[in-house]
């Protein structure tokens, strides 16, 4: 198990001033596995995301990811590493179009961190904006391919930023909250997409309070609470932990 | 139409065309002599070098103008030392700017926003400072940079003695005065115009974009953003060094004043003014300031009298007051008018102005496109 | 093939050869930045020169100038014509509105300008194409001097002489154990101007306590006129000229220098190079001030007489030095055509080169022609301590005869060049 | 010892100037998000308006005596001020005061000027890209500078200080050190009416809700809105404040500094520095910024120091600039977010 | 929780007026139609409430349920062209955001809007800088004790949850006569959605009048007295809320659920 663990968070202390964000987080991502967090408002599961993808520098602890300890490493780095993060509040190009806003990640991740070819026509780039086009389609954006990002309706903008995502094929993808705010019918959509990536066997952390989502997708759910991962395992086992119920679903569930 | 232009060759030989027929089309707005012709070459290379920061990474240089002093005097310099043959007086600007570039633009891309533009603007105000007294020996202060009798000029003196009086500066022999240098300066900016269209048009250009629009999202997404923006920053650099040491090709002198803030300014406004962010805005806000500035300060109220002197007398005094307070020593009034209108009825600049005309004669459904500028402006899009 | 082509095919004797019945002059002054004002006064100088060459108005020093080759009738017989341009007082928009008036206009001479590095800039470019520049208003040593070129001439004094003429009067009037203190614009002109006057002053026996150099605009020098307060100088020379000066000398008043006693001796304030503009700039502060000038209205001689009658009645008001040298330059070079018969640059520069004339305000004049400097009298004046209008701020001390100002052209180098035909 | 005492004071009063200049700017600049070009001709028009005051109190009869001629044949004029003459010597009282009272001239129409810019124009700026506000506010200032050219030249227009505070004061005796330190009175108002001024709008901007509401209004205007509050009329009187601020330095400084129409050209890059080097968006950063940059330019330009780094009194102040932007990111006190796009 | 009766309440309750004097509904939007520069958004939207009722706005994503909130509330963006807006019988359509803020109107933003740069506190404090305040910010603390414990953490770095606390809090530190909530429970964890869904049933028994826009339609619906679905811009079913949750063939076609 050990040997397959893609992300591994070791004992990653966080505080901000006098508040503990994470305290004593120990977390195993196994490949091709798809691990929930969940827990409250302000448990830390953003900052935790935060923290594997190089945006803060944990107190204390590390992080592994495919054997590599992401110690100075710099969010560049470790996207190049193969890590890609869907953000809370969606991070795109507003000012260019969706199709452009799908390909410039795609460059990243077949040039890597920097590489110059000032000279290369973009319209020779064929097979990338096929690909991109392809995966605004996947996200149901192909319509819009040549709106301004900036104007998108927010559900919408959150697709594409998954698109972002997906285009990148990365090892490991996180998701923080990916279907918030999205239509019932969006959702569907893309837990339906979700779904098919995790056959083609890419490793997911998401966040998500929406639990439709949750069940249907995680294979292994941590809870996080207050900086402490209170309870971890199988959906089954988290559906009836009553410190889980307590802290997070409410009696209502 | 524009589809066409769209296609690279043709929108060179557009753009080539227009270039080098300036003195021709430029006839009935009295813009055709040399001096000027080859000042709009040069300053279109400039702004259209500072877009290539500015307009694609957002990143707003408020110092341009050293790179513009440093290649004039490299450029000068390469005439006192070795020939007065151009191409290494271009080459020794392009790679003094490009040095110069890649050290200012290193330290500064440390910061973003106005921090940077401030960082820049204190580099460049240092090399005017330094230019205009302590570092006279190499600058020749206030005075500016010259050619002298006693120049070594090793490279020609291998081949020849010293005529007489200053020797001009020459591309293999041909004069680079007068008409000649223009089109060496129109080449050059043709030239400039291909590989910032390149630029543009390649997945640089594109990455240099994002991160104009959200560098954040660049990082995470595995750009290291700052070899992209240093990449741009020196390319720009060049293009200004490029731009000084055609000054000094076409006028061998190299005066502190060209690094000053106000000339870096300069450059900010005719991007702006011409729409930054587009292919040939920057280059027509460069022709509108410098036709201004060259032109509009030359009338006075004797060229006036004549101008209106078809009116009747007391409408023709009227006429002559009030248009003098614009031209003639109150240019500067007219620029400013100018800069307030374009800002407030075009955001966007220039390039804006004709977006809207080519949507209106459009939506007109007149359809016909082939105004005289529509060759000028269109290859941009 | 381009129209513009075409001009150059006329078979063109030299650069711009007057072929029509009209003969164009460039006036390139500043009409904007600090010297505008200046620019202003030049400009209307030099439209009272054409207007005179031409035979319209009263005919001002055309009838006091002992050479007589003008009639009248514009220049050999060819009517005056103007263009106009702005210096901006920058070497390259100097330069870019010179050779307009060259490539477009079609200016046989160019003229004007309010400061030494315009004045070599354009001077260069004027070699390069051919065409003969009147220098306007520039006092560094380094215009006839290591940068002088064959076709550029200057009317106005420069540094060495302000030095050579007030050095004797600063002896007279502040004694000869006096310790100076330069403050001194940082580039060439303020270079050369301290180096004259510290030669001239030392010579006398003064001391010089420190030269400091001031960054060009510093606007507040508060920072350089303390240490003046404690060196143990009692004279402050300040070599600074336009709004430097103006700021320069009112924070220093400002400071209680006026009051000072040092040594015994009541503290000094020199100017060397002093313009009206800048005294009213200056106001009060200007009040027993003492300093040079090219030229100043008050004068009492014919020329100077009958050139303030006819720019007073023509604008209202008195002319500047500036406006005096723009006008008799152009004089002068009009002058030099008719007696040269020709328009063509190498002879007129042949009838400048050691011309002597008189009637043009200044007293008995040499155009020297191993360097293109003129020698004439200068004037040592002082801020005016009762004016009677607004105009009378200098009153003049002393009138220093050109031959104690007169200097060995070989001391400042240059070299100044071949007089070829150019075409253009 | 005394030299570099002297120093400090020259360094106090030039920080001054800086401070009260960068202080209006940064209102504008660093509070609403408006890069103002113009502000230096604001700073030029307060100048311009002690002139103007003089200018009317001086203004002069004339009367033409044919007996008596000028060198160029016209009768002579004999001037009187009317203030003068009709006035008597409160006429001449408010001549020699004209500087200080021209202050309460200025403030009404340097505040009219101030909100007039703004509603007629700064306003449909606010949205609009830090280029677009460059364009505008520079194509404003080079007309504001040319008309105040058209009406008063390009040369400098002396303004007195009053004679009573016309001399220098021997601080050095107040300590026992008669004719060590002497100084200037109106370089000593001058540096008083700026602290006053300073702590005048800290006390309005940094200590009330007011500034707050200012604050978060340009971060986000709408959302300020949104809560019933009329951000606009709030800007609007910000930069009616900034006009007046600006102004009012003008004002004060013209004993030190005849002005003239080019004057705000000349301080606006200056200024720009102060308040960038004191962090975007903090009052209390512009004013520090402006004192160390002041006194750390006295101090460059002795002689002690000249002479070993040639120079350095030229550039140091945009050395200094470099070495803080580099060593913190917001330069001293600088907010995050503000301006780093 | 809300159960304790002060002289807030009391306050709102005596001003209780079901219709005005014109007769019409307490809150009426009569065939707006707005844009974004030239995009058109909001093509001819309608709705009726009377004071006390809660409406549940719904429709996809895109749909124009947010342009149409904003639109009422009057900010800028977009730009209502035509189209009449009425509250208590006084008109909106032709007053500005913090016009109509003053006459009761709060709109919590779906992307919160929390003001950089401010404290938790400062953000609160900010919307009782103009008359007229709603609940005193011990009350609030009370209701939102997370936000007592960060009240000088700047805002923006709540976490998302929390910054929605403070969304819906800030609008409750005014009077409101409407409240407009776009998406309130976007990021919340269920508890806290079950808190806020408690305060959006009190705020109905103060009879504050709301406008709830959000995704998960049931959990709105349950809230909810009248229901409308807007597509494209246009509104495409009005009626009860009942009606929706009974009808399935609508929910399908429109809500997909
Ligand atoms: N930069 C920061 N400075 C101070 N406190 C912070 C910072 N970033 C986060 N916090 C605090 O840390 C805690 C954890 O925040 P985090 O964003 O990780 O929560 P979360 O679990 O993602 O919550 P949610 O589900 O609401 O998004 C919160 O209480 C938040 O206020
Ligand atoms: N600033 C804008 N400029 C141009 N178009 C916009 C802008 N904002 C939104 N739109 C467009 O208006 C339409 C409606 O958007 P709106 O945000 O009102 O939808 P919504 O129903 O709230 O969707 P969601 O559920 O995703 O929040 C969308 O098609 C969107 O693309
Ligand atoms: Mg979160
Ligand atoms: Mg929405």
């Amino acid at each position: 198990m050990v040997a397959n663990a893609v992300l591994h968070v070791a004992d990653v202390h966080k505080n901000f001033g006098g508040l503990r964000a994470l305290s004593d987080v120990d977390l195993r991502v196994d490949e091709g596995e798809t691990h929930a967090i969940i827990g409250p408002n302000g448990a830390g599961k953003s900052t935790l995301l935060n923290v594997c993808v190089g945006r803060i520098k944990p107190d204390k602890g590390h992080v592994v990811f495919d054997g590599e300890v992401l110690d100075s490493h710099t969010p560049y780095q470790i996207n190049q590493l193969g890590v890609s993060r869907v953000f809370q509040t969606p991070e795109i190009f507003p000012d260019l179009s969706l199709l452009d806003n799908v390909m410039i990640p795609a460059f990243a991740s077949r040039d890597g961190a920097f590489r110059l070819r000032p000279f290369r026509k973009l319209r020779l780039e064929g097979d990338v904006r096929a690909e991109a086009e392809k995966n605004l389609e996947d996200v149901g954006l192909a319509a819009l391919k040549d709106t301004e990002a900036g104007s998108l309706s927010r559900g919408d903008k959150r697709r594409l930023e998954l698109a972002m995502c997906l285009i990148q094929k990365p090892k490991l993808l996180l998701l923080d909250e990916p279907t918030a705010g999205m239509s019932r019918h969006d959702t569907n959509r893309t837990v339906d997409l979700l779904k098919t990536i995790k056959q083609r066997g890419m490793t997911k952390v998401i966040i998500e309070h929406d639990m439709h989502v949750v069940f249907s997708l995680a294979d292994r759910i941590s809870v996080l609470a207050q900086g402490r991962i209170i309870a971890s395992g199988k959906p089954e086992e988290i559906k009836g932990n009553p410190v889980v119920q307590e802290a997070y679903l409410g009696g209502a569930h | 139409m524009t589809k066409l232009l769209d296609r690279e060759p043709v929108a060179l030989v557009v753009f080539s065309a227009v270039i080098l027929l300036m003195p021709l089309w430029l006839t009935p707005l009295g813009a055709n002599y040399p001096d000027l012709l080859q000042k709009f070459a040069i300053f279109a290379i400039f702004a259209m070098g500072f877009n290539i920061l500015f307009g694609l990474t957002g990143y707003l240089s408020f110092g341009h103008a050293a790179f513009l002093g440093v290649g004039s005097y490299a450029a000068v310099w390469s005439f006192k030392l070795f020939t007065m043959n151009v191409l290494p007086a271009i080459a020794f600007g392009i790679l003094f700017s490009g040095v110069f570039a890649f050290l200012i633009g290193y330290v500064s891309l440390r910061r973003s926003g106005i921090y940077f533009s401030i960082l820049t603007l204190a580099f460049a105000q240092m090399c005017y400072n330094l230019a205009y007294s302590v570092l006279t020996p190499i600058t020749n202060g206030e005075t500016g940079l010259q050619l002298t009798l006693q120049d070594p000029r090793i490279i020609d003196r291998m081949f020849g003695p010293a005529g007489a009086g200053l020797p001009s500066t020459n591309f293999f022999g041909l004069p680079m005065s007068g008409y000649p240098g223009f089109y060496f300066c129109a080449v050059m900016l043709i030239i400039c115009f291909f590989i910032s269209r390149r630029i543009f048009k390649s997945p640089l250009g594109l990455t240099l974009l994002g991160i104009k629009s959200n560098q954040n999202r660049m990082n995470y997404t595995g750009f290291n953003t700052r070899p992209y923006t240093q990449t741009a920053f020196v390319i720009s650099g060049m293009f200004a060094g490029l731009a000084g040491s055609l000054l000094a090709v076409t006028d061998p002198l190299a005066g502190a004043e060209r690094m000053q803030w106000t000339a870096s300014g300069e450059v900010v406004l005719m991007t702006i003014l011409g729409g930054a962010g587009t292919l040939i805005g920057p280059m027509l806000g460069a022709w509108l300031i410098k036709y201004f500035e060259n032109i509009f300060s030359a009338f006075n109220d004797a060229t006036l009298e004549q101008t209106f002197s078809f009116l009747p007398e007391p409408l023709a005094n009227a006429a002559v007051a009030i248009s003098g307070l614009f031209v003639g020593e109150g240019w500067h009034l007219t620029l400013g008018v100018l800069f307030m209108l374009i800002v407030i009825f075009l955001p966007g600049g220039i390039m804006e102005g004709w977006r809207r005309l080519v949507r209106w004669i459009g939506g007109g459904g007149g359809g016909k496109a082939k105004t005289e500028s529509a060759a000028v402006a269109q290859p941009a899009e | 093939a381009p129209m513009s082509f075409v001009r150059g095919a006329y078979a063109e004797e030299f650069c711009n050869m007057p072929t029509g019945s009209t003969v164009t002059l460039g006036f390139n002054v500043p009409q904007s930045g600090p010297y505008a004002d200046e620019g202003a006064d030049e400009l209307r100088a030099y439209q009272l020169a054409v207007k005179h060459l031409n035979g319209e108005g009263d005919g001002g020093m055309l009838n006091t100038f002992s050479s007589k080759a003008l009639k009248g009738n514009g220049i050999l017989g060819k009517k005056v014509e103007y263009v106009t341009g702005d210096t901006q007082t920058k070497s390259d928009a100097a330069r870019a509105s010179a050779k307009r008036m060259i490539e477009k206009d079609g200016a046989i001479m160019i003229t004007g300008g309010s400061s030494s590095g315009v004045a070599v800039a354009v001077q260069g470019l004027c070699q390069e194409n051919g065409i003969i520049f009147m220098a306007g208003l520039t006092h560094s040593n380094d215009t006839t001097g290591k940068d002088k070129k064959r076709f550029g001439f200057r009317h106005f004094f420069n540094a060495y002489m302000s030095g050579q003429a007030l050095g004797p009067i600063l002896a007279e009037q502040l004694g000869k154990d006096r310790t100076a203190y330069h403050l001194t614009a940082d580039y060439t002109w303020g270079w050369t101007q301290e180096e004259s006057i510290k030669n001239a002053t030392e010579n006398l026996g003064w001391n010089t306590a420190n030269a400091v150099r001031t960054p060009l605009g510093a606007g507040d020098f508060s920072q350089y006129l303390t240490p003046v307060l404690n060196s143990g100088a009692d004279v402050l020379i300040l070599n600074h000229y336009g709004k430097d000066m103006v700021n320069s000398l009112t924070q220093a008043v400002q400071f209680g220098m006026r009051e000072k006693q040092v040594n015994g001796k009541n503290f000094e304030i020199v100017v060397p190079l002093f313009s009206r503009l800048m005294a009213q700039g200056a106001g009060e502060n200007i009040k027993g001030i003492l300093g040079t000038t090219n030229w100043n209205w008050s004068l009492q001689d014919d020329a100077s007489q009958a050139f303030v009658k006819s720019f007073g009645q023509e604008y209202g008001f008195p002319p500047s030095q500036a406006a005096q040298t723009c006008y008799v330059q152009t004089l002068l070079y009009a002058d030099a055509c008719e007696r040269a018969g020709a328009f063509t640059p190498p002879q007129v520069i042949e009838a400048l080169e050691g011309f002597e004339f008189d009637g043009m305000g200044n007293g008995p004049t040499l155009y020297r022609a191993a360097d293109h400097q003129c020698f004439k009298d200068v004037l040592v004046v002082k801020g005016n301590e009762n004016p009677t209008s607004q105009f009378d701020l200098l009153e003049v001390v002393k009138i220093v005869p050109r031959d104690q100002v007169t200097y060995d052209p070989a001391i400042f180098g240059g070299e100044l060049g071949p007089a070829d035909v150019k075409k253009c | 010892m005394d030299a570099l005492l002297l120093q400090f004071l020259n360094g106090l009063d030039k920080g001054g100037a800086y401070a009260l200049i960068a202080l209006g700017l940064t209102l504008v600049f660093g509070t609403l998000g408006v890069v103002n070009f113009a502000h230096g001709a604001l700073f030029m028009l307060g100048a311009f308006c002690a002139v103007t005051f003089n200018k009317i109190l001086t203004l002069e009869k004339v009367v033409l005596d044919p007996e008596q001629k000028t060198a160029w044949g016209t009768p002579l004029e004999i001037r009187t001020p009317y203030v003068e003459a009709w006035l008597g010597d409160f006429g001449a009282f408010l001549l020699n005061y004209s500087v200080p009272v021209s202050i309460i001239v200025a403030i009404p129409v340097m505040l009219l000027i101030g909100v007039v810019m703004e509603r007629g124009l700064i306003k449909y700026f606010y949205k609009r890209p830090h280029a677009d506000q460059i364009l505008v506010t520079f194509g404003l200032a080079i007309v504001i500078q040319e008309i105040i050219k058209h009406y008063y030249g390009a040369n400098p227009i002396p303004q007195a200080a009053p004679e009573i505070v016309s001399g220098s004061a021997d601080i050095g005796a107040w300590f026992g050190l008669a004719g060590t330190i002497v100084y200037p009175w109106w370089r000593l108002v001058f540096f008083g009416f700026s602290v006053v001024v300073i702590g005048a709008v800290f006390a309005f901007l940094q200590f009330t809700t007011y500034g707050m509401v200012v604050r978060a209004g340009m971060r986000d205007s709408e959302t300020v809105g949104l809560l019933g509050i009329n951000i606009q009329k709030r800007f609007t009187v910000v930069f009616g404040l900034a006009a007046v601020v600006a102004g009012l330095a003008g004002v004060m400084y013209t004993p030190i500094l005849p002005p003239d129409y080019h004057m705000g050209m000349d301080f606006l890059v200056l200024s720009f520095v102060v308040v960038v080097v004191g962090g975007m968006g903090s009052l209390p950063g512009a004013v520090l910024a402006g004192f160390m940059l002041g006194i750390l330019q006295s101090f460059a330009s002795m002689n002690e120091i000249k002479s070993i780094f040639p120079g350095i009194d030229q550039i140091i102040i945009y050395l200094v600039a470099v070495i803080i932007l580099l060593t913190m990111p917001r330069g001293l006190m600088g907010r995050e977010g503000v301006m780093e796009e | 929780m809300l159960t304790r009766t002060d002289t807030n309440e009391l306050q709102f309750q005596g001003t209780d007026v079901s219709m005005s004097e014109t007769g019409q509904s307490f809150f009426s939007v009569r065939d707006i139609h707005s844009y974004y520069g030239e995009s058109y958004i909001v093509q001819g939207i309608s709705l009726e409430l009377n004071e006390g009722e809660i409406l549940a706005l719904l429709g996809r994503n895109g749909a124009g349920k947010t342009s149409t909130m904003r639109t009422i509330a009057r900010v800028d963006d977009p730009a209502l062209q035509r189209g009449e807006i009425y509250l208590n019988g006084e008109s909106l359509h032709d007053k500005k955001a913090w016009q109509a803020a003053q006459l009761g109107i709060q709109l919590v933003p779906e992307d919160r809007r929390i003001i950089g740069g401010l404290t938790v506190e400062e953000n609160l404090v900010l919307s009782q800088v103009a008359e007229p305040k709603g609940w005193e910010l011990e009350r609030i603390y009370e209701h939102f004790p997370r936000l007592a414990e960060r009240r000088t953490q700047i805002g923006t770095t709540l976490s998302g949850g929390e910054q929605q606390m403070l969304a819906v809090a800030r609008a409750l530190a005014r009077e409101v006569k409407l409240l407009l909530l776009d998406e309130p429970y976007e990021g919340l964890a269920p508890v806290i959605v079950q808190e806020i869904e408690s305060i959006v049933r009190q705020i109905k028994e103060l009879g504050i009048t709301t406008i709830i826009v959000e995704q998960n339609a049931v959990a709105a619906l349950k809230l909810a007295d009248k229901a409308v679905i807007v597509d494209m811009g246009e509104v495409v079913f009005s009626g009860s809320a009942r009606e929706v949750l009974d009808n399935e063939e609508l929910r399908n076609e429109y809500l997909a659920i």
